[in-house]
């Protein structure tokens, strides 16, 4: 692909693959919980472009992947809400937000 | 817009969640607002009855209401009305039940839009709106760090899994350049990218059946909240999750066509590792988790026929799991999580041990509770697929499950326990008394129930 | 709006994602963390433009900019005692590396193969405007819209009640 | 003949009336199961009248079933089918039912939860009428497993012991793992005949020999639970912890049974597969032995009857393996007579005496003439002596395995015989001879009495109907013949004598007290005589000593020898059986659950509670996933 040329949807979707992955790893591996969650929204805004990109290049008078790609982003905000709002009260009670502190169910 | 009319049921949990949420301080009552929850969610399962079939799709073919749809919510909704009706007993413990009772109405609604949905986008919202309140109700006690740390994994995973889910969906999408059933279904096989968007899809929906090695939420989420909402989040919302799996099993297998057997990898370690974690455990949540993943582990066995029967049989198992599930958690919420917490149960209150011997004994099989119509119309799907090895290991796997429930039988009968009862409650014995009655008595409509299933997948 | 998605727009938003991604993910500071969150969010955007979808691109800065990285930042404060604590270590994570790159390669391979036969990589010429995005909003997607709010009201008596209790 | 249906409703019913009942309001109301299963009983004798003289081979006199369930296109029916097999189970399972439940006034009388007791039995008593009346082998399975779970409350009815509690479970547990087999067998028959029903897949399905070979082989292994055969008999002799009249109903008479019957009526698939019937006979003969041998050193009054019962079963296993429908179910007939005669008698033994230890008891003849007589009956119909009704059961099915050329399991059956008939001369002469080891010794109660009494007379008379019995079940009838029935009778009275020598004498085996006394006497008699002739006497006193000595000898070494020898074969025989019990069976059982446990502990370790590590082996399963369906290319 040089530079100039027109970018077709394979960009795209792998623009996004390496976004999902990069979210997946920070998922994987940040301590803090709000990292974590910050790295699950990574992930989702890589799908979101999945979506908008699959759209765009194969029906895009139908606009169908921009439709699910706000009511993914609303979801995932809904989410991030109540994920937060999680963290908050965990970390009334043990006054930590690290991912490992929360261990004490297991078995 | 045609239909309106149709979704009359979800109108009512909905209208029932506000009044619960925003109409106690007129009941001025602690579980008044249940109660009338219990209300809405019976007249929504009432509604749903009469107004059952409608094959014409609704509003841009997003919604239909084919036999499946219908059979499994109102099944929801009466399930979630008498759990309300419990609730309206015995309440959340320390904590208030309105805002529980919204949540589970919510949840309730979430789950029957899943069923009824024919568009992935439709599916994934009502998905996410049968989940979220869960996680709330799992972390329901707020002032209990331990409640919140279940709450957080189940939060994290179940979001983990649901984004990999979402992933899948977009894939399918653009494969298909649509996101309803039928476009789905009509694209043409799809390689490797169409396999890896099904198995996204798939994982997603394992973690929230919890099916091994997708369910490690599952135990330490119950163990750490309150019994009364692992009796609902295990049960309700798997239930919605089955019918979505069977669907789109149906949906994805003719494309894919190892599905099947990712299906029944799933089932082998589900069942293995459900029946073989859950016979140490002492805590009965714990204990209803892993034997929860077990049963998840049978219903996919099912499943993994790839067969219109097997499909069906799925659906049916979860039901005859969900309601003994949903009792025997409810009267550990009365009576305390630990097995121990049964020993002498019989002595104090001897209708509700009797009770949880029915309940104990549908869930090992015996007949002529409903647990093994269950495990006979999957066994006998399953082998018409040929599945000899996976049917045999869920045989086993069954005898060792009577071991660790008859575990909690023996404390009820045959240990000395605690003398005082806790006081009675009207609501929560009917509510019992009634999922009693239906496990004794579902078994004779599973003929019915099976053929109804079947027609529509 | 050029009809066309230009390479070089494209290799340069892509650059701001993935850079800001792999910045937020490999900075040592919380609050720096979050800002570069932002900046991917933003790059995101500009991406939606180019695939000619405006008013997703607004969403996308309403939504993010304006409220989920605002409350990100909010719990970062409202968790940090000291300054300080905003530091961290490295945390290299080899193992969730391995798993991730194994994991994006897979899809990256697969999406290569099903992708580069079939179809031909240039866009469709003509898109609808945003008048048509509000009417198919409103027609045929009223019933996730609908749903859309109701978890919304969900997430909202959810972090109501986690934020509020005995106690505090 | 509608009123077919109403056999097993009648006791369900009561069951049905006493089971939600408070617990006084039950005990006041036990004349209701009791009235439900005379009416019961009353309605099979009507129906076996209906049946009577045979001649209806393989037809069924009176069918009627409802759909109750569908499944696929294939419909599953509940109903009832009386044919002659059926119609000789149900005036068993009611007349036994009918005499425990009338014994069991007197007997529990004490008790203060006599109503459930009665509740459990009527429960109990329905469904093995409904296993009975089964017309498919869905039906009978779900009535099987009614028997079991009640057969679980009544082991465990005194729950408050530990031995009863652990035993409900042990028997619970271990027939349940025969229903594995039972179940898959049941999936495998749907998966080739498509249906339950007897109709279809005993008559009108073309088995082939290997599915033949899986459906009744697991129909075995669920046939071997059920029924206490080798390997899982353990659990019977544990169940004797439940009360005695409960034992005879279930564990003696009917449902213990149900496993025969199983087999009886799977016979023709089990013909189709040949393999499966000489299983059939192996487990049989084997558990004959195993169970005789066991029966021979117990104590425990109970536990020699359970053990006996183990064998007699194992008797009418093999007699099924070699083709002798009728003469499994005969024997299964004037079993279930005898042995809750036997039980019953059992339990006012155990009433009066105040133990269940045999070497407690003794002189009871005395004291009880009733009961000694009937249990006198009893033992002789189990020892097999003419003219009682264990003599003709046990004749034909010698008659069979001989006409059939099973001539090593004949010899091994006689064997059987043999042994059978030294633990009965065991068992009788310690109890009724002797003296008297218990104070106030009394007669039992009447309605306990006239129970006992009833079947005795059936026991004694019953076997002259052997021929028209065999008519009845649709096979040609003969009287026994004499070279067989000469043989049988005299092992099992060559095993009596032996029984007499060793015990009949109140002696202990290796005691010979006696023996030296009576030589004594003869020496000393000698000796006051030679006083007069000293040399002579001396001579003859010499000569009388070592022919006394020589006496003495031969008793010693022969005669007791041979006791001690046959003792202590059966006690090595026994030992290795209890050994194999206790390592093997028991060790398998509980292995089993150890190797659970440990398998759970191992599992659980995974579940370490770290979010991340939970996150990563679950994307770690997604991975390797994909990377299957990459190498597949799919």
């Amino acid at each position: 692909m040089t530079i100039m040329q027109p970018v077709g949807v394979l960009s795209f979707v792998a623009l996004s693959a390496v976004l999902f992955a990069l979210g997946l790893y920070g998922a994987l591996s940040r301590r803090s919980t709000v990292m974590v969650l910050m790295s699950l929204e990574l992930m989702a805004n890589a799908i979101n472009i999945n979506l908008v990109a699959l759209s765009r290049f194969s029906a895009p008078a139908e606009m169908t992947g921009q439709f699910f790609a706000v009511f993914s982003m609303v979801v995932s905000a809904a989410e991030i809400g109540l994920g937060l709002a999680l963290v908050l009260a965990l970390y009334r009670q043990r006054k930590t937000v690290e991912i490992d502190a929360m261990q004490e169910l297991k078995g | 817009m045609t239909g309106v009319g149709w979704f009359i049921p979800e109108y009512l949990l909905l209208a029932g969640a506000l009044v619960a949420l925003f109409a106690e301080r007129i009941f001025r009552r602690e579980g008044a607002g249940a109660a009338a929850g219990a209300a809405f969610a019976a007249a929504a399962a009432i509604a749903a009855v009469a107004i059952g079939v409608r094959p014409a799709a609704f509003v841009g073919g997003v919604l239909e209401l084919d036999q499946v749809a219908v059979t499994v919510r109102v099944v929801l909704a009466a399930l979630a009305a008498v759990y309300l009706l419990w609730l309206s007993g015995r309440g959340m413990g320390p904590e208030r039940s309105r805002e529980a009772t919204a949540l589970v109405l919510l949840a309730t609604l979430g789950g029957m839009l899943m069923v009824a949905s024919r568009d992935l986008m439709v599916l994934f919202i009502s998905i996410e709106l049968a989940t979220m309140p869960a996680y709330v109700l799992m972390g329901y006690r707020r002032d209990d760090a331990r409640t919140l740390e279940g709450a957080l994994k189940y939060f994290l995973l179940s979001m983990t899994t649901s984004l990999v889910m979402l992933y899948g969906f977009s894939f399918l999408f653009g494969i298909s350049g649509s996101t309803s059933y039928a476009g789905i279904a009509a694209a043409p096989s799809a390689g490797l990218l169409g396999g890896f968007a099904a198995v996204f899809v798939f994982v997603g929906l394992f973690a929230k059946i919890s099916a091994a090695p997708f369910h490690y939420w599952a135990p330490d989420a119950y163990a750490g909240a309150p019994a009364a909402s692992v009796a609902f989040v295990s049960t309700v919302p798997k239930l919605a999750g089955a019918a979505v799996m069977a669907r789109l099993a149906a949906l994805l297998t003719p494309g894919v066509t190892a599905l099947p057997t990712v299906i029944a990898i799933a089932s082998l370690a589900s069942m293995l590792l459900g029946n073989l974690a859950a016979y140490p455990q002492s805590d009965v949540r714990r204990l209803m988790a892993y034997s929860g993943v077990a049963h998840t582990g049978y219903m996919l066995l099912a499943l993994s026929a790839g067969t219109p029967a097997g499909n069906a049989a799925a659906i049916l198992y979860t039901i005859a799991y969900a309601v003994p599930s949903m009792a025997i958690m409810l009267i550990a919420a009365e009576e305390g999580t630990s097995v121990d917490d049964f020993a002498g149960l019989v002595a104090r209150r001897p209708a509700v041990a009797w009770a949880a011997v029915v309940f104990l004994l549908s869930l090992v099989g015996v007949p002529p509770m409903v647990g093994m119509f269950g495990k006979l119309v999957v066994f006998t799907a399953t082998l018409g697929a040929g599945r000899l090895a996976l049917v045999l290991v869920a045989v086993v796997m069954s005898v060792v499950s009577a071991g660790y429930y008859f575990r909690i039988i023996r404390a009820a009968f045959f240990a000395e326990g605690r003398a005082e009862r806790i006081a009675f409650s009207l609501p929560a014995g009917i509510a019992v008394g009634m999922l009693a009655l239906v496990t004794l008595a579902l078994g004779a409509f599973t003929g019915p129930l099976l053929k109804v299933l079947t027609s529509a997948l | 709006m050029t009809e066309t998605v230009n390479g070089a727009v494209f290799l340069a938003l892509s650059f701001a994602t993935i850079g800001g991604a792999v910045m937020m993910l490999s900075t040592r500071n919380v609050v720096h963390a979050a800002f570069w969150l932002l900046e991917v969010m933003i790059a995101t955007a500009g991406l939606y433009l180019l695939l000619s979808a405006e008013f997703l691109a607004l969403v996308q800065v309403l939504v993010y900019a304006g409220s989920v990285s605002v409350l990100v930042l909010f719990t970062i404060m409202l968790t940090l005692r000291r300054r300080e604590d905003a530091i961290r270590p490295f945390e290299p994570g080899w193992s969730a590396g391995v798993l991730a790159a194994l994991f994006g390669g897979a899809v990256l391979f697969a999406a290569e193969r099903f992708f580069s036969q079939p179809r031909p990589g240039v866009m469709p010429e003509t898109v609808p405007d945003v008048a048509a995005f509000g009417e198919k909003l409103f027609g045929t997607w009223a019933v996730p819209f609908e749903i859309a709010s109701l978890v919304l009201l969900v997430a909202l008596v959810g972090a109501v009640w986690w934020s509020g209790g005995e106690g505090r | 003949m509608g009123y077919v249906i109403a056999i097993p409703l009648l006791p369900a019913l009561a069951f049905g009336v006493l089971a939600p009942l408070s617990n006084r309001a039950r005990n006041a109301a036990i004349w209701v199961p009791v009235a439900a299963v005379c009416g019961s009983l009353l309605l099979s004798l009507a129906a076996f009248a209906r049946v009577w003289p045979g001649g209806h081979e393989g037809e069924a006199v009176y069918r009627a079933s409802a759909v109750f369930a569908t499944l696929g296109s294939v419909n599953l029916h509940a109903g009832v089918l009386l044919d002659p097999i059926s119609a000789v189970m149900l005036v068993v399972v009611t007349l036994v039912g009918a005499a425990v439940q009338v014994y069991s006034v007197g007997y529990m009388h004490r008790d203060e939860r006599i109503g459930w007791y009665f509740a459990v039995l009527s429960l109990f008593t329905a469904a093995m009428l409904a296993l009975v009346l089964s017309d498919n082998f869905l039906q009978l399975y779900m009535a099987w497993e009614v028997m079991g779970l009640c057969s679980y409350l009544l082991i465990g009815f005194w729950h408050e012991q530990e031995a009863p509690r652990k035993a409900s479970l042990k028997a619970f547990l271990t027939t349940r793992v025969g229903d594995v087999g039972f179940v898959l067998g049941l999936a495998v028959m749907y998966a080739t005949a498509g249906s339950f029903d007897f109709a279809v897949v005993l008559h009108g399905f073309t088995w082939v020999p290997a599915t033949a070979t899986a459906v009744s082989l697991l129909f075995l292994f669920g046939a071997i639970g059920k029924s206490a055969q080798v390997p899982l008999h353990v659990w019977l002799p544990d169940a004797m912890a439940g009360p005695t009249p409960a034992s005879a109903l279930i564990h003696a008479a009917t449902m213990v049974a149900a496993g025969v019957f199983l087999v009886a009526r799977a016979l023709p698939i089990f013909q189709a597969s040949g393999v499966a019937l000489t299983v059939t006979m192996i487990v049989g003969v084997t558990t004959a032995i195993v169970g005789g041998l066991l029966a021979a050193v117990q104590h425990d009054i109970k536990k020699v009857l359970a053990y006996s019962t183990i064998s007699q079963l194992g008797y009418m296993f093999f007699a099924l393996g070699a083709g002798g429908i009728v003469a499994g179910i005969f024997h299964l007939m004037t079993h279930a007579f005898f042995k809750s005669l036997l039980f019953l008698g059992a339990g006012v033994i155990i009433h009066a005496a105040h133990t269940q230890d045999m070497r407690e008891m003794g002189g009871l003849a005395k004291k009880m003439p009733v009961t000694t007589a009937t249990f006198t009956i009893g033992s002789l119909a189990l020892a097999g002596i003419f003219p009682f009704s264990g003599f003709w059961s046990k004749d034909e099915i010698l008659t069979v395995l001989w006409t059939e050329g099973h001539y090593v399991v004949f010899a091994l059956a006689l064997a059987a015989a043999f042994v059978t008939a030294f633990y009965v001369a065991r068992l009788w002469f310690r109890v009724f001879t002797g003296p008297e080891q218990t104070p106030e010794l009394a007669e039992a109660h009447a309605e306990m009495l006239v129970p006992m009494g009833v079947l005795a007379a059936i026991t004694a008379v019953i076997g002259f109907g052997s021929p028209y019995f065999a008519r009845f079940l649709g096979h040609t009838g003969a009287w026994p013949e004499a070279g067989i029935a000469l043989t049988s009778t005299a092992v099992a009275g060559l095993g009596l004598a032996l029984g007499w020598c060793a015990y009949g004498r109140r002696t202990k085996v290796i005691n010979t007290r006696p023996l030296k006394e009576r030589a004594g006497f003869v020496y000393d008699a000698l000796a006051m005589k030679l006083y007069f002739d000293l040399t002579y006497d001396y001579f003859i006193v010499k000569q009388y000593a070592r022919l006394a000595d020589a006496l003495w000898a031969f008793d010693h070494t022969v005669i007791d020898g041979a006791v001690n020898g046959a003792g202590a074969i059966w006690k090595a025989g026994a030992d290795v059986g209890a050994l194999f019990d206790t390592y093997v069976i028991d060790g398998a059982v509980n292995g089993t659950a150890t190797l659970v446990r440990a398998a759970g502990a191992k599992v659980r370790r995974i579940q370490v509670g770290r979010i991340q590590a939970y996150q990563g082996l679950m994307v770690g399963a997604l991975v390797l996933l994909m990377l299957w369906f990459v190498v597949k290319g799919a």
